[in-house]
């Protein structure tokens, strides 16, 4: 069972379990693993990280293992190893050291290890939420998406930078799950497309134009046929070498140039 | 600063994919005194940052950037998709161990962490923002990981010294941060005192 | 016109890969007066006209986009054409078989990848991150390939030993093995009342 599946089991079995759970909503998935779980319960019981009552934190930590157990749960073996940590710290605790031990050792204090960690992993926990809290590049601020039509002929002459095969079928897959499901069994009405004609079709558009986009050539007939036969008819253009592909970005536009009058214009 | 070199450094920035060092444009105007293209592009940012325009010039991983403003977030949105730069608790805290600790291995990621980071090491690889530097000079040569270029970009880090350090985020840390949790369950079952609960203290 | 509308007009433009046209830009903000939106842009373009920077903004076939002013092309140009090259899919693919399986001939790459490979093969070299070792001694004494000092430069290895393996990329998958436990030590007191529940107290 997930953990937002046993929120819901929670929720929904809330008044069969033995009401000790029932008044509370438990959101078990807060907890990023046992240090997490560790924090928060010394947070909760206001106790000095420096001096924990391991006794309370080790009972409430256990009790806390044993609810998701409870709640059929899997309890994840890193929370078992720290189950392991705090009950062997206690034994230790138990145990009383001999003075010469204790001068020996500046560290005698058990705790002293937990607590070193869990200082540095809360330092860590409060350094992934202030870098997360930043304005993200792609996220919060975007940066330019560089397509210049004499970019892409100085890219030429530099040597193919071209879109690869992969990204350009790519592309394709991303249209056809655009493609609504019930055009898939569609039978091609009389006057299908020949890839011919569509070849015809770009060639004229590139006249007018010097760039197209992909996007461009399909928007008026969003169809699985339509797409299949401009692919098909770009593959041969380019095989051909009528045309260059380019790709701004990934998962960008993706534009063609003709291959021919690109270099007559320039000259 | 001649204007023209303050645009020519502007266009060549502004077409530019990613940041763009202040050598490598000095290297590409060799024609121009590096001391003139180093004030031209102060001014520049300054500039830019004067005009409050829509967009605005960063110092960013090492060189710079024009990038939106944040503020502008919600509109530039409506028509294009924000790339899934969604980090999840887990992957910015393992991120920061990671920009922090770098070079550090798994392992150590994972004692830190105090549970498994496989499954974030690997997005966090594939999302290039940390990247395997090499191997430890250990038995079992474990893989050694750190930050990535990407990482700079995507933060919008100038350095890896522009990192906030430990101690100016536990200055920050004035407030509790653990309020988001409305109460343990568990809590609630302590019949008896604390004080006389525990034996042993 | 409100500048703060110039500006996310602005921001808009900037960030779209084509040319975008006025009504799709009205469209967009549509809390906006259409008379308004249209104001702010030829202002804008007019501001940017005026400016002299290093690009402007045009009114170009199915709307507006910032270009790079045509005086300042040449010097673009020469980024752009000795900008690092990136590596494609292709060639990548092809450099991991290298790296990975070398020393290795041409035949036995085409042979895992499926395709042609002289082309990328020649590239690897010209980049010169791929050698060649030798000849390989079969009939046909075909060329054998591996990879250059340039390549562990490249990558920031130390040696090829320092290559991360394909296991060690698949052990990020797999969580560590802890022994499967039927029952918890601190289960096993269940019968209990939970406030007596712990071994120790």
């Amino acid at each position: 069972m997930s953990r937002s599946e046993a929120r819901h089991f929670i929720e929904d079995a809330a008044p069969l379990l033995d009401g000790f759970h029932e008044q509370y909503s438990v959101h078990l998935d807060k907890f990023d693993g046992p240090m997490d779980l560790l924090l928060h319960l010394i947070k909760k019981n206001e106790l000095d990280i420096y001096d924990i009552s391991i006794a309370v934190i080790t009972r409430q930590y256990l009790d806390y293992i044993k609810l998701m157990k409870d709640l059929n749960l899997e309890v994840a073996g890193d929370f078992l190893v720290m189950a392991a940590t705090l009950l062997h710290i206690k034994s230790r605790q138990l145990l009383p050291l001999d003075d010469q031990e204790e001068a020996e050792d500046e560290e005698a204090d058990p705790r002293a290890e937990l607590v070193r960690r869990l200082l540095e992993y809360q330092q860590y926990k409060e350094a992934g939420m202030v870098i997360g809290a930043r304005a993200l590049l792609g996220r919060e601020v975007f940066a330019r998406a560089v397509t210049e039509p004499f970019l892409l002929a100085a890219q030429n002459e530099e040597g193919p930078l071209e879109v690869n095969l992969f990204e350009l079928v790519d592309a394709f897959r991303v249209l056809l799950i655009r493609i609504p499901a019930e055009s898939f069994h569609d039978v091609a009405p009389g006057d299908s497309l020949s890839i011919a004609d569509c070849i015809n079709e770009i060639l004229s558009l590139l006249q007018e134009k010097e760039t197209v986009q992909f996007d461009d050539l399909v928007r008026d007939e969003l169809t699985r046929e339509r797409i299949i036969v401009t692919f098909l008819a770009l593959l041969e253009l380019c095989r051909l070498k009528l045309i260059r592909i380019f790709q701004g970005n990934r998962h960008g536009s993706i534009w063609f140039v003709p291959a021919v009058t690109q270099t007559l214009s320039e000259e | 600063m001649s204007s023209t070199l303050s645009s020519i450094i502007e266009s060549i920035i502004f077409t530019s994919d990613s940041a763009i060092s202040t050598d490598r444009i000095c290297d590409l105007l060799d024609e121009f005194e590096r001391d003139e293209v180093r004030a031209a592009l102060s001014e520049l940012a300054e500039f830019h940052e004067a005009r409050g325009g829509g967009f605005e010039l960063v110092a960013v991983a090492g060189g710079w950037q024009f990038r939106t403003r944040a503020t502008y977030q919600s509109y530039v949105t409506r028509h294009i998709k924000a790339r899934s730069s969604k980090f999840s608790q887990s992957a910015l805290e393992t991120l920061a161990i990671v920009a922090y600790r770098q070079p550090i291995t798994r392992a150590e990621i994972e004692h830190l962490r105090g549970v498994d980071c496989g499954g974030v090491l690997k997005s966090l690889l594939e999302k290039r923002v940390v990247r395997i530097l090499g191997k430890k000079d250990i038995p079992g040569r474990p893989l050694i990981y750190g930050t990535s270029k990407e990482f700079l970009e995507i933060f919008g880090l100038k350095d890896l010294k522009s990192l906030p350090t430990l101690k100016e985020i536990q200055a920050l840390d004035e407030v509790p941060q653990y309020e988001r949790q409305e109460e343990l369950p568990l809590g609630q079952t302590r019949a008896v005192p604390v004080e006389s609960d525990l034996p042993f203290e």
